[in-house]
């Protein structure tokens, strides 16, 4: 490791020939967003440990480190120079927040650690052009505008109230999402941003409420959108509620409650329950670490399962034996087909999903996840 | 004084004798670090070694080479061996600019005794003016677009950043100095939140910050043709602006200006009575604090090639505050201690520390509830510390202490200017007739100028 | 001459009047006591000269010039220094650096000068480190220079105050209860102190004491306040005698006991 | 005096008892083996230089200062390790040095805390009637703010606050500081009448004349250790007494 | 526009007086505890926040020994309001003990430190045990009074009454208790003079106790009636409302018990007002966004003009 203070990593790996190989997650698992954080590692773990067994055919003990960035710019730096300085790691699943992945991001391109992100959605988190960034959740400026086709074309929304959570997520989708819909010809009659950590947005509602729009659109996370919905059936708002994928979570459903209904959101992940093959893994994820299955639950085991079938592959490559961070850099990008429990997998030169698509789910009270309503494909 | 001599048996010692301590020491240190392989644990035992420096009697002129050499070419040679390289200079860079900050902030809380809740906002105000001119983001706002701005350029913008922050202090300062004690508290984290809103919503109607969004691409610095893209390169640059600033502040502190700040500490009354202008001296603190944050804020947005409106928020001031208060309120060698601890653990210690028990874990050797698992716990522990540091050393690790005066030299002083007052109002400064400070030989070697001791 | 000039001087808090069209002179080199009943106006008064408070109405002239309208560091740097009823050293500083800190009008170097290390700068604080040094073993300070200001006993910081007083280089000098808290013997040393200062440091004084021995002892004149009015004035001869000030002020037993003769 | 024959009598057994106590602050030796004694119905006065330890010694009394060292016998009881609230209940009154009335608080309640160790509500007020007696100003600012007193009645009211808590025993750290000559002389009137009705006080003085004419016995202290006790006259006539302290 | 923003205006009254009471009772806790001991209790947001989680606790409790069906709801609140309340309120003196009552003598900012140390280690631990419990920190609690009232254009819930009511109800009977009773007098004789105070038989460290544990039990029940007034609660709740309650009882007058509820029903409805009026004020220029700028601007001019607060007495220094 970076310092004295964890065990020597050259003697862990005894039971192996070729070694240890550890993949590391940078996500958030204390603060506010630890929840999410967390589930991104707890994929990423299961992943881990389903696949240990086959790197243990080829000769490599396979280790998980996850580290804690608490969605701070300056940990996911400070922790990017300890992962490249510990040469088993050959791989990074994270982060969370674009604002992290960013800077975090610039120390993995100059150690050639490949970092397969879950959720980040940021445009510039792909558009630097670096070698090692790739994600395979879809962009702001594709889900947004697929969201708003969908309010548009298939809701029939006319007037649109944009409010979003003046974070890097919630300002990218949202706007993308706006401008979407007002060359779809639909009005946007108000943008407004609210504080994340807050519980009271009737103020925000007040105004809705004035502007009476047919749809309100919010980019954002659960924690306030599930309130936002709730208090606005509260003040008697009973327009169509529709947000992004960071809305897709059971824990959208118990705080708004009953409030749930007629509420929208656009996610990247087929409905995990609709295969069987979905169904177990949920049911496996749901023993092993007694939760509920996250929307970024599975996008963290999809990206940790990418990541380690282009380790794999490297070694392959390198003929057995433990390939060096370029190769596995170059084989993660070369990823084309790959099969994930919630979506395919192939980046283009980029390092863009090709095979994100959005789906469109719409909540239902008490369930979770929602029911699939719509799919669309990026043209 | 009993307690200082149980705290420091050090000083007790013939400098000659404490500079082979000292040497013995590091280069203990060294070996162990070199055999053992990469630990933080030699990298912080090293740093503290400079810890020794300061406390020994060894004359000011050679702590400062010393510590010079430790640190710009010892620590970075012995680091550079190892591939934790980078990781150990880029947490060295980051405690450098989080020193530099615990140091301005030490100005106003410490030695002006104003409580500053929003200081980080003159950090975000550096980091913002170099983010902006050395990315496209000035393109959005400004007629000409040859923007980012070449790399060399970044240099002039260390003033720039330094000045546009002090800037902000005095104005910042001039209303709010009528405001006292824990209003100003909440005065100053107000502004600060204000900053930051501000920085994250101005992206319209013109797209000055890009709101939320974040600048990313921040060009790198050049010097001499090289490219600063690794911690090295601004761990040498921190270095070199952190001994500015501390030079500065130890110069001040011991000025007319460094005893105007504490005397409006202690009595805002009796000091303006003395003759000491409350407004100017309070001002000049904030501006004197808001710089130092300001340049750093320059050289953080430079090297962390992305600036969003996340790295400035109020618990970064908060942290900041426990930085200062931590080391002890007034102390310098305090503020430094403060912040190195502080980075340290949040950056080294607890972060190794949850990856040891993950580890474990992953080994079966201990096992964990997931509500419980370590690496959950960093905030946990760090709260824990905060509370244990308080209640062990409620005056700060290393709390300020008076500076001291020689009295045998005293004593000379007093017999030369006997008090034939009369003729008041003669000026202190006319003439240079009288002999320099330096040119008298001290008797006494561990006596410093003006018969101060360390 | 007149060093000061109070010119109808009052001040009034919320519907408390503390002054009240106050007129009185103060002669250059003089030692001038004010007195008068708890609360009649007299720490209020010297609040008012030194620019604490700003007079409602009426005027204040030193050497001829107003200082109604200036800061106190105006004031201090224009020559009036002050000691205060209620100690206010700087506690946490030690009796050296309390000292330095009244320098601070006097030294003339910037932030620049200062940053620079520049040599003006060096000789101008090393001239005043030997004045602050020549002022404490004037006033017996010396066996304490380093000690924090809260550690010394009451007397000591009473002289300390009058040191960093000192410091300013007044012209005029306002003491505010002195010797309150002295016992009868520290109480004739500072007479003696008083005494002293005035003619080593071309001084004039202006005192508050409830002490009449001390006040009767050094004072030249004396003014007695009450209800923030003048109710006499005059030598201290006129000023035991006077009925007024008996009444209000001295009590009739102690007159007759002849505490004050 | 009626007190003086007691002591005469031989009422062997102190009232209040300091047995060798020692005091630090931080690193000073404030008190260096102090002993002293206070027989009942007795006024006895502490004088000595500034900085002498007087007021470290009431404060030891009443707990507000650490004893490190020695025993404090009050009516028979230890009370060196009680806590302040507990020796103050237990009958002792102190007056502190620079007065401390709670300026933010009327007159009416100043003298309210006074007797907030008594629960019985009638006894307070007899005991307010009382205070009134002595300092009649004090009724008539009954619902001043304390602090806006002048600097004589707010003595006054540090006085009858600490009256107000029935102490048997009343400490008052130099009561006539920073007064009028005119209010100082009441004070010392109302001080004796006290004690007539039976009081016993310890007061500490710089006025150290005035306070000796009134004690039946004195102890002068000086760098933290008593020098001399003797009957309050024959300290007024000691010729180094008169030299150091009477000037 | 001026027609949407009359139009609009009731329903923003009514909301931010609701927001202002939540902020107004946690605004009281800081006040008693600045007001005595002159200390910024940071952790007092997680006092709240643990009361919050506490009475949701109950509620859930009860539902699940199925008792909460069978009894009326304002006993189910009553219950859970003096669990809470009693489990802060001794949270609050522990805290004292532990954390501030050692620290007494030290320089004045220390406690500051530990204050955020203890802060921080509440977050967590609460939020183990909700983890543990639930597996997942975000508790979605037990709604009781859940229904709405029109009055005309205005909709209120009638939880929003209760927060109002015991709002009222608190700040009456803590006034009452500060300014009439005995120990009200102790208190604001320890929070001028420690030294002093216990030289009047006050026993100066049961009367800070008792300080902290009313200021803490306020907050608890604070943290009850947000939990039912919201529904949903989560361990960082503590931290910006903590910050918004200070505010208030600055804007207020700290340490002045009218002057924290009279700040807490302006801080209240002037961020609701300015989420909900500044982008039409503006023209969508600047939005509910810069609600807090707006609040943090209103309550700086009020300190420049009385730099004391709205209630707060002036501290005249006697020089
Ligand atoms: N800042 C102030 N605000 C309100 N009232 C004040 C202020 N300063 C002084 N006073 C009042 O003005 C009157 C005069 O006070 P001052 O301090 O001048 O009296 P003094 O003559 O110095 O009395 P003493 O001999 O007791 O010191 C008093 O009634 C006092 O309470
Ligand atoms: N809080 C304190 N911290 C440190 N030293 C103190 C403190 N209080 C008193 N002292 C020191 O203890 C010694 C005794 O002080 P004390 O106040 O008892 O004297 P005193 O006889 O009452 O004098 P005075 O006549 O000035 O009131 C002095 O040397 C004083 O400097
Ligand atoms: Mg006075
Ligand atoms: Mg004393």
């Amino acid at each position: 490791g970076g310092g004295g203070a964890s065990p020597s990593s050259s003697d862990s790996g005894a039971g192996a020939s070729g070694g240890v190989i550890k993949i590391a997650t940078q996500s958030p698992l204390s603060g506010g967003n630890a929840t999410l954080g967390e589930a991104i590692k707890l994929g990423a773990q299961m992943a881990v440990e389903d696949r240990a067994e086959d790197f243990k055919k080829l000769g490599f003990t396979l280790q998980l480190v996850p580290y804690d960035d608490q969605a701070d710019p300056k940990k996911g730096v400070a922790n990017a120079q300890m992962i490249v300085a510990d040469p088993d790691i050959l791989g990074v699943v994270g982060h969370l927040n674009s604002g992290v992945a960013i800077p975090s991001s610039e120390v993995y391109e100059k150690y050639s650690i490949p970092m397969v992100s879950p959720s980040n959605t940021a445009t510039q988190v792909t558009d630097r052009g670096l070698k090692t960034v790739n994600r395979i959740c879809a962009r702001d400026d594709f889900q947004g505008p697929a969201g708003a086709k969908f309010a548009v074309q298939q809701l029939g929304a006319k007037k649109i109230f944009v409010i979003q959570d003046k974070t890097a997520y919630g300002q990218g989708l949202a706007d993308a999402f706006r401008d979407a819909a007002q060359k779809l010809g639909a009005e946007i009659v108000g943008y407004e941003g609210i504080t994340v950590g807050e519980k009271d947005f009737n103020g925000v509602l007040n105004q809705v409420k004035a502007k009476n729009p047919d749809l309100i659109y919010y980019g954002g996370t659960y924690a306030e959108g599930g309130l936002i919905v709730k208090q606005a059936r509260d003040k008697g708002l009973n327009m169509k509620f529709m947000g992004g994928d960071a809305l897709d979570s059971s824990s959208m459903v118990e705080i708004a409650g009953p409030a749930i209904v007629d509420t929208y959101y656009t996610s990247i992940a087929a409905d995990v329950t609709k295969t069987d093959q979905g169904k177990q893994w949920a049911q496996r994820y749901e023993q092993k670490f007694g939760k509920k299955v996250e929307s970024y639950s599975s996008y963290g085991y999809d990206s940790a399962m990418v990541l380690l079938k282009a380790v794999e592959n490297a070694i392959r490559a390198n003929g057995g034996k433990k390939p060096s961070r370029e190769q596995v850099r170059d084989a993660v990008r070369a990823i084309q087909d790959y099969k994930g429990v919630v979506t395919e997998v192939g980046f283009d030169n980029k390092g863009d999903n090709k095979y994100a698509k959005v789906y469109v789910y719409q909540f239902e009270p008490g369930q979770y996840p929602g029911k699939q309503i719509g799919e669309l494909t990026k043209e | 004084m009993k307690a200082i001599k149980w705290t420091f048996p050090f000083a007790r010692y013939n400098p000659w004798i404490q500079a082979l301590i000292l040497a013995v020491y590091t280069a203990g240190v060294l070996v162990a670090w070199t055999v053992t392989g990469q630990s933080v644990l030699w990298f912080l035992l090293l740093l503290a070694s400079l810890l020794f420096l300061y406390y020994s009697s060894l004359p000011r002129k050679v702590q400062w080479i010393w510590a010079a050499v430790v640190l710009g070419v010892i620590l970075p040679l012995v680091a550079s061996t190892g591939p934790a390289y980078e990781s150990y200079m880029e947490v060295a860079t980051q405690m450098g600019i989080y020193i530099a900050m615990a140091v301005g902030l030490n100005i106003v809380v410490g030695f002006a005794g104003l409580l500053d809740l929003g200081f980080v906002a003159f950090f975000a105000l550096g980091a913002y003016t170099c983010a902006i001119f050395f990315s496209d983001q000035a393109n959005q706002f400004l007629s000409v677009h040859n923007f980012p701005l070449p790399g060399g350029l970044f240099w002039l913008f260390l003033p720039l950043g330094m000045f546009i922050a002090g800037l902000f202090g005095v104005l910042l300062g001039l209303p709010v100095l009528r405001v006292k004690g824990d209003y100003l508290a909440i005065v100053t984290l107000g502004f600060g939140e204000i900053i930051r809103i501000i920085f994250n919503n101005l992206d319209k109607p013109v797209n000055i910050t890009n709101g939320a969004i974040g600048i990313s691409s921040v060009q790198p610095p050049e010097l001499f043709g090289v490219r600063f893209t690794f911690p090295h390169h601004y761990y040498f640059l921190v270095l070199v602006l952190l001994a500015a600033v501390l030079y500065a502040v130890h110069r001040l502190e011991n000025s007319r200006i460094g005893r105007a700040w504490k005397a409006v500490r202690e009595d805002e009354i009796a000091a303006q009575a003395m003759g000491v202008p409350l407004v100017r001296t309070k001002l000049t603190a904030f501006a004197a604090g808001a710089s130092f944050s300001g340049i750093m804020g320059v050289v953080f947005a430079a090297k962390q090639a992305f600036i969003d409106p996340t790295s400035f928020t109020m618990l970064e001031s908060i942290t900041i505050l426990v930085m200062v208060i931590l080391g002890g309120m007034g102390s310098l060698p305090g503020a430094v201690v403060g912040a190195c601890l502080v980075t340290a653990l949040n950056l080294q210690l607890l972060p190794q520390l949850t990856n040891w028990f993950n580890q474990l874990a992953a080994q079966g050797v201990i096992s964990f509830p997931s509500a419980l698992s370590p690496s959950k716990m960093q905030r946990f522990l760090f709260g824990m510390l905060l509370i244990l540091f308080t209640l062990f050393r409620p005056k700060g690790l290393l709390p300020a202490r008076l500076r001291r005066y020689d009295p045998k030299r005293m004593a000379e002083l007093a017999r030369e200017f006997r008090p034939g007052m009369a003729g008041a109002h003669s000026s202190l400064s006319s003439g240079g007739t009288l002999e320099e400070p330096e040119s008298s030989p001290p008797s006494d070697k561990s006596v410093q100028k003006e018969g101060m001791s360390p | 001459m007149n060093v000061l000039e109070v010119r109808c001087v009052g001040k009034q808090f919320g519907g408390l009047v503390a002054v009240d069209q106050i007129d009185f002179d103060v002669e250059k080199g003089s030692i001038t006591a004010v007195i008068g009943p708890n609360g009649a106006g007299k720490t209020t008064l010297f609040n008012l000269v030194t620019g604490v408070y700003q007079p409602d109405r009426g005027d204040i002239l030193f050497d001829g010039r107003s200082l109604v309208g200036l800061r106190p560091d105006r004031v201090a740097a224009l020559g009036i220094a002050r000691t205060f009823q209620n100690i206010r050293l700087f506690a946490d500083l030690s009796v050296v650096d309390n000292v330095r800190v009244a320098m601070h009008g006097r030294l003339k170097s910037g932030i620049f000068d200062i940053l620079l290390n520049r040599r003006k700068t060096r000789i101008e604080e090393r001239r005043a480190l030997g004045e602050v040094c020549g002022l404490l073993a004037y006033l017996d300070l010396e066996p304490w220079i380093n000690e924090p200001a809260k550690n010394l006993p009451y007397g000591v910081q009473r002289r300390l105050e009058i040191a960093r007083a000192l410091a300013t280089r007044p012209k005029l000098l306002l003491l505010d209860e002195p010797a309150a808290g002295m016992s009868p013997r520290e109480t004739w040393e500072l007479s003696e102190l008083i005494r002293r200062l005035r003619d080593d440091f071309e001084l004039t004084v202006l005192l508050i004491e409830h002490d009449m021995k001390l006040v009767m002892d050094i004072s030249e004149r004396i003014v007695v306040l009450d209800y923030g009015r003048i109710i006499a004035g005059g030598t201290p001869e006129e000023i035991r005698s006077d009925p007024r000030v008996i009444e209000a002020y001295l009590g009739r037993s102690a007159v007759a006991d002849g505490t004050y003769s | 005096m009626q007190s003086a024959r007691q002591r005469m009598r031989g009422e062997k057994v102190g009232f209040l008892t300091l047995e060798k106590i020692h005091v630090f602050y931080g690193g000073i030796h404030a008190l260096k083996g102090v002993s002293l004694s206070v027989d009942k119905g007795e006024i006895v006065t502490l004088i000595g230089a500034n900085g002498a330890g007087k007021t470290t010694t009431l404060r030891a009394i009443s707990a507000q200062a650490a004893v490190k060292e020695g025993r404090i016998v009050f009516d028979g009881q230890e009370i060196t390790r009680c806590p302040t609230h507990e020796v103050v209940s237990l009958g002792i009154g102190h007056v502190p040095e620079g007065r401390k009335i709670f300026s933010r608080l009327t007159v009416w309640e100043n003298l309210e805390l006074g007797a907030f160790g008594v629960r019985n509500k009638e006894r307070i007020r007899d005991r307010m009637g009382e205070v009134f007696d002595y300092f009649p100003r004090l009724k008539e600012r009954l619902n001043q703010k304390a602090g806006t007193l002048s600097g004589g009645e707010q003595q006054m009211l540090a006085i009858g606050r600490a009256l107000m808590g029935e102490p048997s025993l009343l400490l008052l750290d130099e009561p006539s500081m920073g007064l009028a000559p005119i209010v100082v002389e009441q004070i010392f009137e109302i001080l004796g009448e006290l004690n007539r009705r039976g009081m016993t006080l310890l007061l500490v003085e710089q006025n150290a004349f005035q306070a000796l004419q009134l004690a039946d016995r004195g102890y002068v202290i000086q760098n933290g250790e008593i020098l001399l006790a003797d009957a309050a006259q024959a300290l007024i006539e000691n010729e180094e007494v008169k030299a150091a302290y009477l000037a | 526009m001026l027609a949407q923003i009359l139009q609009n205006l009731p329903q923003v009254l009514v909301d931010g007086i609701t927001l202002g009471a939540v902020y107004a009772t946690v605004a009281l806790g800081y006040t008693m505890v600045y007001g005595i001991l002159e200390l910024i209790n940071f952790a007092h947001g997680e006092i709240f926040m643990t009361g919050a989680f506490a009475g949701t606790a109950v509620l859930m409790g009860l539902n699940a020994a199925g008792v909460l069906p069978a009894i009326p709801k304002a006993a189910a609140l009553l219950i859970a309001l003096v669990v809470a309340m009693v489990i802060t309120g001794f949270l609050g003196v522990g805290i004292e003990r532990v954390a501030y009552r050692p620290l007494r003598n030290a320089p004045r900012l220390i406690p500051l430190i530990s204050a955020i140390g203890v802060s921080f280690v509440l977050q967590d631990v609460v939020r183990f045990i909700a983890e543990w419990r639930t597996g997942n920190y975000i508790v979605t609690g037990i709604a009781l009074y859940d229904s709405e009232i029109s009055l005309g254009s205005v909709t209120v819930k009638t939880n929003a009454l209760i927060v109002l009511g015991a709002a009222i109800v608190m700040m009456a009977g803590l006034g009452l208790f500060v300014q009439r009773t005995k120990w009200g007098a102790a208190m604001r004789a320890v929070a001028e003079d420690k030294d002093t105070a216990a030289l009047m038989s006050i026993n100066v460290n049961k009367v800070i106790a008792l300080t902290f544990f009313i200021g803490s039990a306020l907050g608890g029940a604070t943290g009850v009636l947000f939990a039912q007034q919201y529904g949903t609660i989560d361990p960082y709740i503590g931290f910006i409302l903590g910050l918004k309650a200070f505010t208030a009882a600055v804007l207020g007058g700290i340490g002045n018990i009218r002057g924290a509820m009279f700040g807490g029903f302006l801080l209240g409805i002037l961020e609701m007002f300015a989420s909900a009026e500044l982008g039409v004020l503006t023209g969508g220029v600047l939005g509910a966004e810069y609600k807090d700028v707006f609040a943090f601007l209103i309550l700086i001019a009020v300190l420049l003009f009385k730099p004391e607060g709205l209630f707060g007495q002036v501290v005249k220094e006697k020089v």
